[in-house]
């Protein structure tokens, strides 16, 4: 191995607070060489991304401290190096990709602007930099580059953005770039692409790439070396595969298993009574179809899954099932009485039946209720339990059936993580003893440690209470650990529907071969071989 | 369609070149307190109006002389005498042009008071001539019979009272008005200025002043700000706070009376003793050199001491708040109640300090054993409580407020004031009413001796009011002028009688 | 999104910052807070005990200069144009000033943003008519409100914040509105909606709680900016007459005695100038403090010089 | 766009509808004219006449019917101080009042854009605290009282300007600065807070990222996207502006629309104020289409 391009030695960051400093790194070391790719795994909070930003010059400080270390570049310490020589060094020599690359690029700006001034920036010629931009663009694999230049970040599509990202951020051919989380709110098969777009263009340049993620499946696919990290320290470093198949850490072993899509696929009770059934469900948004035709049947104690890529109607399928939005045409028969078109007290009955957990449960839960007023208020609007010297104890048996403690009653939401939080969102649904609780991506912002917690809790539920699931997901492997039906949508159609078993041993329509082909496989051996077959076939 | 004007005006306004900061030794610029809305010779009795128009542009057929005694003067008559029945007989000056170039001549009189009298346009001076019918003859150019039924004692010095005006204006306001007097309007800005410019034909003596631009500010403070920093050279009405230079600050009565009007039928204040104790409730002399200018004087009429029939043995009712409280007693005992509450009624901007003066009031009457309080109200509400008919109340009222006769004859204020059937009267007394219609048809010195006995019926047998002050005005005349103000400085401003040092 | 989660300390030992200790913290806006407190104690019991001091007059000895204890320490601000002492009238005039000015806020905060909430929540038809009768209110010029007022319902303190509020309800209004159409799209609120709560509820439960501290901070803010309109139709003649009597009042007749007097009006309008400063620097520490994205600011202020 | 226009058009024009109704029946409950226009001693008959004169003598609603008929026809009615047309007395004031508000404005806004945003920039330093100080102080003062104290200084102590009135460009001065203070104490510091949260979003992030310096930090990436709530503000700052400012106008003899309005309805010269009221709302109307139009042109969201 060569002499390391950049190395950062002893790291220490803390952040303080009014409540006390808070570590949040400690001697971290990592370097990395010309042409490597290395990934930093970790979960949230676990300051996987903050030497990204003290080697960008990105911190905050205040609030942020460099309390130790140093971060080696060319020979120079970019910690002691003034404002101006790093501020130089930025997008000319070291380049940055984010995570949600629409709150990224400046929404008033055409992306021809914001890239050429990658290089206006640093002092080179507008012409030249145009005559780059385009070529980047069109590498990048834009349509249309003359026109996309006079686009602004809105008009293009999550993917195409991360693309416009990369090309800025290789204007001006850096050495090193950082992609922090680049492809984590992109669909699988559009992460795909990125990640071979990453790739190739990292082939061709020789440029080294750090990769910050949380996802194994993209280290699998992508990183040559990977360094975990847990709780602001790294437990772990070393080549992909081997860290993946020779964890030394209990932390990351935790970490490996997590990984969903490995348990034991289920089988529906072909007994089981009928509970919902749609038909013909269409909805229209002016000229978009969200939903066209979609019909679909739930029993007692199934657990059906609808998985699709962003935009494919699942939520509205969801919204309209629960009559937040109301559909065109069609029928949803809830024990025989059709939901679409119940009356408003009918309608109040069933909301009690059928509950909702929500993707993001820093939003679902109103911040400024505490965790007692959140679970009871579905008794008050349904003048339950009125003796309410008794809720208090209902309250903490459903808070320790979620695995949470009596001592959590009376905090509020923030002061919970986000999968404490979802359990209280799910907590808040079991109040009301719902026969069919409907989760809209319900675990897709959370830790694949959580993930794999809160999964196993639903199914507890399901098993014990016989409560059905209607299970939107766009993640393939939690499906795979949950559903016992599965159903693909894709423009708002069903294009496959039946046993989970089925759809992921044999697909049969090209979309969910595509879908499964695209979803990144923890092993960094599977993704080899995929990748393998890809190229050759 | 509307934004070309503003466009258009905007542009002009921004390019107005200022004519106040450059100007000949013998132009002057006078700021007044509030603009004009019309420049209207028969509305020449308003006093923002005749400042600018009275004797300058438009003249009267008589003048009152209010510096020295000479009483009633020719102006553009040149002798005027009774002949019996009511008619007047006024001889007119001759060779007197109008600013137009017209000759002046008796159907210019003639076609003054049409104006007046017609209901095309409502002229102020008409109310002059209430309940009297005047008749025209035109005997020929330069004489003309006037009769009036009734017989009109004073038509002589009702005569300086109506603006003379060509026999070609319109029955409706005009907005250039031709007069005979030494000026003549040659702009109008609204908003911004009025200026007078020296006429070469006039017919009396050349002014000096040969320019006169008019300004308008309504913060008194400014008005001072700007004679003192050079930009103005006459500020008529500053305030006693503003006027500390005694060099360029005069300060005159200006024949304006403040007063408690008391309503004289209500409970409690029907009963004299009642009405006497507020009388004697009040420290007037506290009032002066403090919240009122020094040279305040303290009234014992309605009307100022340069007044037909004024009666020098009154002396106002002393202060003594032990004297008010027995009477107060008194009247309690006798089954008046003395408690009903007493709403001071006065009007903002009224006057300078009305708000210190009423509210010093207040607190004297309530010192005394009074349930008094104060409301300060605005224009329009305080003529509601100031004319007839006036709204109920649970006890009274006293309104305060301001009467202003610069006129010479208490004529024009008496009836109003105290008659039975006089709009903002208080009073309902046979005798009363009496002495004012037998010294209303009187002439002479017959008259004076009806006016004089009646101001002190009022004064001291009834006590029909709590008389305050004669105020004094104060005005800041630049030092290069050559200017005193006057009583008069309040109705009008003559460029006439201002010179240069 | 990762780096601002490690920002927040561990969640599980977590409590809510002791709002006292972060104003502590922020110095200006303690001394802001003392400040204001002080002037409500005033306000309160200003009238009571000091009303006879502060209306008993001297004519002779008016417009007694500052800054001498030679007539007791109420005349240490001086005397005004009838001889009353400053110092007792400035104490006695906090209650109509604060009565007048919370009272507007008050009343155009809960007529605004209840209207703003209903706005928001309902309809387009409904939030049609409600704007719509915002923009009349709006270019309604608010002299001629105070001349209608006064001239048929006469000068009061009710009437005058009658006048005052009627000008702000638009502004609680659109803030309200405005918030309310994003904070009804929230994800809680539809976690309502499913549960199956009442219209009623969703508003008050859910969507006013959060439109709350915009509203308080707004509502601080205007606090001043009342204290001031008050204070200009008293110069125009048609604001709160004597003898009720507010900073505003005593600025606007303190007036002509700029050049003479000047303690006249300094002293009120420093009054003014100082509750608005409070207020001020106390919404601008609300802003941060009720923000958990930027409650750090104050959060850090213990171990660094921000 | 034309569309967008169009019907705020029709909503305007209902709102002045609604509001020439309401300060019509509104402002006759305040007395009679009649009272006001005439001396006290004036007669029962000349007041009658003056009534009659003006058609205010007829019953409310006909009183109504006539003006709204004459107001289809373009025709505001006469003035009833100044016996001339309503709209030219209110025209020409308004000329006043325009470039005034429009000075004053676009004053406030440069010098509230550069110092807020430096601020923020700066925030909790030193400079961010003068401003934010002084900024309050200013904002804080009543407005008359700033201005007679500028006289005093200005134009009696230092002889610097014109104590009043118009004319010159110096008249203009210290109208403007007394006008400008209390709007650039609100801009300054909503452009402070606005620009405070643009500069933690995330595209500054990748900005500093690219390497970008700090001005075109602050005044090309961040100020774009911080202008938009603070154009808002601006909006209703400039309203309150074209609306006249009274105090200023009264103390500065500044013949603009303020004082025109405050004097008409002193006196109740009731065509008056509604001539004013409207052209002000159409004035204000005018500018909301723009503030509109400027969101759009600033943030391409809203215009696609």
């Amino acid at each position: 191995m060569s002499e390391p391009l950049l190395s950062v030695k002893n790291l220490s960051v803390d952040f303080h607070t009014a409540r006390g400093t808070v570590h949040a790194v400690k001697n971290v070391s990592w370097s990395i060489s010309r042409g490597e790719t290395l990934a930093i795994l970790g979960e949230s909070g676990s300051g996987k991304s903050v030497s990204a930003n003290a080697v960008m010059n990105l911190l905050d400080i205040p609030p942020a401290e460099i309390v130790s270390g140093e971060i080696i570049y060319e020979g120079k310490d970019l910690l002691k190096v003034d404002y101006e020589t790093h501020r130089a060094l930025n997008g000319k020599k070291i380049a940055m990709i984010f995570q949600d690359p629409l709150g990224h690029l400046n929404p008033v700006y055409t992306v021809g602007w914001q890239i050429v001034e990658m290089m206006t920036a640093h002092g080179r010629p507008a012409d030249m930099a145009r005559a780059r931009a385009l070529e980047l663009i069109k590498r990048v694999g834009i349509p249309e580059p003359e026109k996309a230049m006079g686009k602004y970040p809105h008009q293009f599509s999550g993917g195409q953005r991360q693309r416009l990202m990369i090309a800025m951020a290789l204007m001006l051919k850096p050495d090193i770039l950082i992609a922090d989380e680049p492809t984590t709110a992109l669909d699988v098969t559009i992460q795909a692409e990125v990640l071979a777009l990453l790739k190739e263009l990292q082939a061709e340049t020789g440029m080294a790439l750090v990769l910050i993620t949380h996802d194994l499946g993209v280290v699998a696919e992508i990183a040559d070396r990977v360094v975990v990290m847990n709780k602001g320290e790294i437990v772990e470093a070393g080549l992909t595969r081997e860290v993946y198949h020779n964890p030394k850490h209990a932390y990351t072993r935790k970490l490996i298993d997590a990984a969903p899509g490995k348990g034991e696929i289920k089988l529906l009770d072909p007994a089981a009574p009928l509970l919902l059934d749609a038909k013909k469900l269409n909805k229209t948004y002016g000229s978009f179809a969200a939903l066209k035709d979609v019909s679909l049947t739930l029993a007692r104690g199934q657990s059906l899954a609808v998985v699709g890529e962003s935009g494919s109607g699942k939520s509205t399928l969801a919204r309209t099932l629960l009559r937040l939005e109301e559909a065109d045409s069609g029928e949803a028969l809830w024990k025989g009485r059709d939901l679409i078109t119940m009356g408003r007290s009918e309608l109040l009955g069933v909301r009690r039946q059928i509950q909702m957990v929500f993707q993001d449960p820093t939003q679902s839960l109103n911040p400024r209720m505490s965790v007692y007023q959140l679970i009871a208020e579905g008794w008050d609007i349904h003048k339950l339990m009125p003796d309410k010297s008794k809720r208090r104890a209902k309250v903490i048996e459903l808070l320790e059936q979620v695995g949470l403690s009596a001592e959590h009653v009376d905090r509020y939401p923030h002061q919970f993580s986000g999968g404490q939080r979802q359990r209280i969102a799910i907590a808040r649904a079991l109040a009301l003893e719902p026969e069919l609780i409907i989760c809209d991506e319900a675990v897709s912002a959370l830790d694949v440690s959580i993930q794999a917690q809160v999964i196993a809790l639903l199914d507890d539920l399901r098993q014990r209470l016989g409560i059905s699931f209607l299970f939107i997901a766009h993640d393939l492997g939690v499906v795979r650990d949950f559903a016992d039906t599965v159903i693909v949508m894709k423009s708002g159609e069903i294009v496959e529907r039946g046993p989970t078993a089925q759809i992921f041993e044999a697909p049969q329509h090209p979309y969910t071969q595509r879908l499964l082909a695209a979803n990144l496989d923890p092993d960094p051996d599977v993704q080899a071989e995929r990748r393998a077959s890809l190229t050759h076939g | 369609m509307l934004l070309k004007p503003i466009l258009v005006g905007a542009l002009l306004a921004s390019t107005t070149i200022a004519p106040a900061l450059a100007q000949a030794d013998t132009d002057i610029t006078v700021v007044l307190s509030e603009e004009l809305d019309l420049v209207e010779p028969c509305m020449a009795t308003r006093s923002n109006i005749g400042r600018v128009i009275l004797q300058n542009i438009s003249e009267t057929l008589t003048e009152l002389d209010v510096r020295g005694d000479k009483g009633l003067m020719p102006r553009l008559a040149e002798s005027w005498e009774d002949k019996g029945d009511g008619t007047w007989q006024f001889k007119l000056r001759e060779g007197v042009k109008f600013s137009d170039g017209t000759d002046f001549d008796a159907n210019d009189v003639k076609h003054s008071f049409d104006r007046v009298f017609s209901d095309q346009i409502t002229c102020e001076s008409k109310r002059y001539f209430a309940d009297t019918a005047l008749t025209f003859n035109v005997v020929d150019d330069h004489t003309i019979d006037i009769k009036a039924e009734p017989a009109q004692p004073v038509l002589p010095l009702l005569m300086s009272l109506v603006t003379i005006v060509p026999s070609e204006t319109p029955m409706e306001f005009v907005r250039d008005p031709i007069g005979t007097g030494p000026y003549k309007l040659t702009d109008w800005t609204a908003g911004q200025q009025i200026v007078l410019d020296r006429r070469d034909d006039y017919w009396g003596e050349q002014p000096e002043v040969t320019k006169a631009t008019y300004v308008f500010r309504s913060e008194p403070a400014v008005r001072a700000a700007m004679v003192e920093a050079g930009e103005a050279d006459i500020a008529p009405q500053i305030t006693a706070e503003v006027a500390t230079n005694p060099a360029t600050d005069f300060s005159y009565l200006n024949s304006e009376t403040v007063y408690l009007r008391i309503d004289n039928q209500d409970a409690p204040t029907n009963d004299i003793r009642v009405r006497k104790a507020m009388n004697a409730a009040i420290d007037r002399e506290a009032f002066i050199g403090t919240v009122l200018p020094e040279g305040t004087e303290l009234a014992v009429a309605m009307v100022p001491p340069t007044t037909l029939g004024w009666n020098a043995e009154l002396s106002p009712l002393a202060y003594d708040p032990e004297q008010a409280k027995k009477w107060l007693e008194e009247a309690k005992a006798d089954g008046v109640d003395t408690s009903l509450p007493i709403e001071i009624i006065a009007r903002t901007e009224n006057f300078p300090n009305v708000t210190e003066v009423a509210e010093a009031l207040t607190q004297m009457l309530t010192d005394v054993g009074f349930n008094a309080t104060l409301r300060m109200v605005e224009v329009a509400e305080h003529e509601q409580y100031y004319s007839r008919p006036y709204p109920e109340s649970e006890g009274t009222r006293l309104v305060l407020a301001q009467h202003d006769n610069s006129r010479g004859d208490p004529v024009f204020s008496m009836f109003f004031k105290y008659d039975s059937q006089g709009t903002q009267s208080g009073v309902n007394d046979p005798k009363v009413d009496d002495l004012i219609a037998r010294a209303s048809a009187a002439t002479g010195d017959e008259r004076a001796a009806l006016w004089s006995e009646l101001f002190k019926y009022v004064h001291d047998d009834i006590v029909a009011d709590v008389l305050l002050f004669h105020m004094v005005g104060l005005s800041r005349v630049s030092e290069r002028l050559d200017f005193t103000p006057t009583i008069a400085t309040n109705q009008q401003l003559q460029l006439s009688e201002i010179g240069f040092k | 999104m990762a780096d601002l989660s490690i920002a927040k300390p561990a969640p599980e030992t977590a409590r809510g910052p002791n709002l006292f200790s972060m104003l502590w913290r922020d110095k200006l806006a303690f001394v802001a807070a003392v400040v204001l407190l002080l002037i409500v104690l005033f306000a309160l019991f200003g009238p009571s005990l000091l009303g006879d001091l502060a209306t008993k007059q001297n004519l002779r000895g008016r417009n007694f200069p500052p800054f001498s204890f030679e007539r007791g320490w109420e005349f240490f601000l001086g005397g005004d144009s009838l001889g009353r002492p400053m110092l007792a009238r400035m104490i006695v005039a906090a209650h109509s000033t604060i009565l007048i000015a919370a009272g507007t806020v008050l009343s155009a905060m809960v007529v605004g943003a209840g209207l703003g909430l209903v706005a928001g929540y309902m309809g387009k038809t409904t939030s049609q008519v409600i704007m719509r009768l915002a923009d009349v209110i709006m270019s309604f010029p608010s002299l001629l409100i105070a001349v209608v007022v006064l001239y048929v319902l006469g000068p009061s303190i009710p009437n005058m914040i009658l006048v005052l509020a009627i000008t702000r309800i638009p502004i609680y209004l659109r803030t309200t509105r405005a918030e309310v159409l994003e904070v009804r799209e929230r994800m809680f609120v539809q976690a309502a909606t499913v549960m199956g709560a009442s219209h009623a509820r969703i508003i008050l439960r859910h969507i006013l709680p959060v439109v709350a501290p915009t509203l308080v901070t707004i509502a601080t803010l205007d606090f001043a900016f009342v204290m001031l309109a008050e204070s200009s139709l008293s110069f125009l003649g048609i604001g709160v007459q004597p003898p009720d009597i507010t900073w505003g009042l005593m600025v606007a007749q303190g007036r002509p005695y700029l050049n003479t007097a000047w303690w006249l009006a300094f002293w009120p309008g420093l009054m003014i100038v100082i509750t608005a400063l409070s207020l001020n620097l106390l919404s601008n520490w609300m802003r941060v403090a009720l923000d958990p994205a930027q409650r750090w600011r104050l959060e850090t202020r213990k171990t660094k010089n921000v | 766009m034309t569309k967008m226009i169009g019907q705020r058009a029709i909503a305007s024009l209902l709102s002045l509808l609604g509001l020439m109704i309401l300060v019509f029946f509104l402002s006759r409950l305040t007395g009679d004219p009649a009272v006001l226009f005439l001396p006290i001693d004036a007669t029962e008959e000349m007041k009658q006449q003056f009534r009659a004169l003006h058609g205010l003598d007829l019953p409310l609603i006909e009183q109504f019917a006539r003006y709204v008929w004459d107001l289809l026809h373009f025709d505001f009615g006469e003035s009833l101080r100044k016996a001339r047309p309503a709209i030219d007395v209110v025209l020409e004031a308004y000329a006043w009042t325009l470039p005034l508000a429009l000075i004053t404005m676009g004053l406030v806004i440069t010098t509230a854009i550069v110092l807020g945003s430096l601020a923020a920039f700066n925030v909790g330093g030193f400079f961010d605290r003068l401003v934010s100080i002084v900024s309050l102080v200013g904002a804080s003062a009543p407005d008359f009282w700033i201005a007679i104290v500028a006289i005093v200084v200005f134009s009696i102590g230092l002889g610097w300007v014109p104590t009043s009135g118009v004319g010159t460009p110096l008249h203009w001065v210290l109208p403007i600065a007394v006008l400008f203070i209390r709007p650039f104490g609100l801009v300054v510091q909503v452009v402070r807070g606005s620009m405070l949260s643009a500069l933690g979003a995330p595209y500054v992030k990748t900005a500093r990222a690219k390497g970008v310096k700090n001005l075109p930090l602050i005044f090309v990436h961040t100020l774009r996207n911080g202008m938009l709530p603070v154009i808002t503000v601006i909006g209703d700052q400039a309203a309150a502006l074209l609306n006249g400012a009274v105090i200023v106008e009264t103390i500065f003899g500044f013949p603009g629309v303020g004082k025109l309005m405050i004097d008409s309805i002193l006196q109740r010269d009731f065509n008056v104020v509604l001539a004013a009221i409207m052209v002000t709302a159409v004035a204000i109307f005018i500018m909301n289409i723009l503030i509109d139009l400027a969101y759009g042109l600033l943030d391409p969201r809203i215009r696609h």
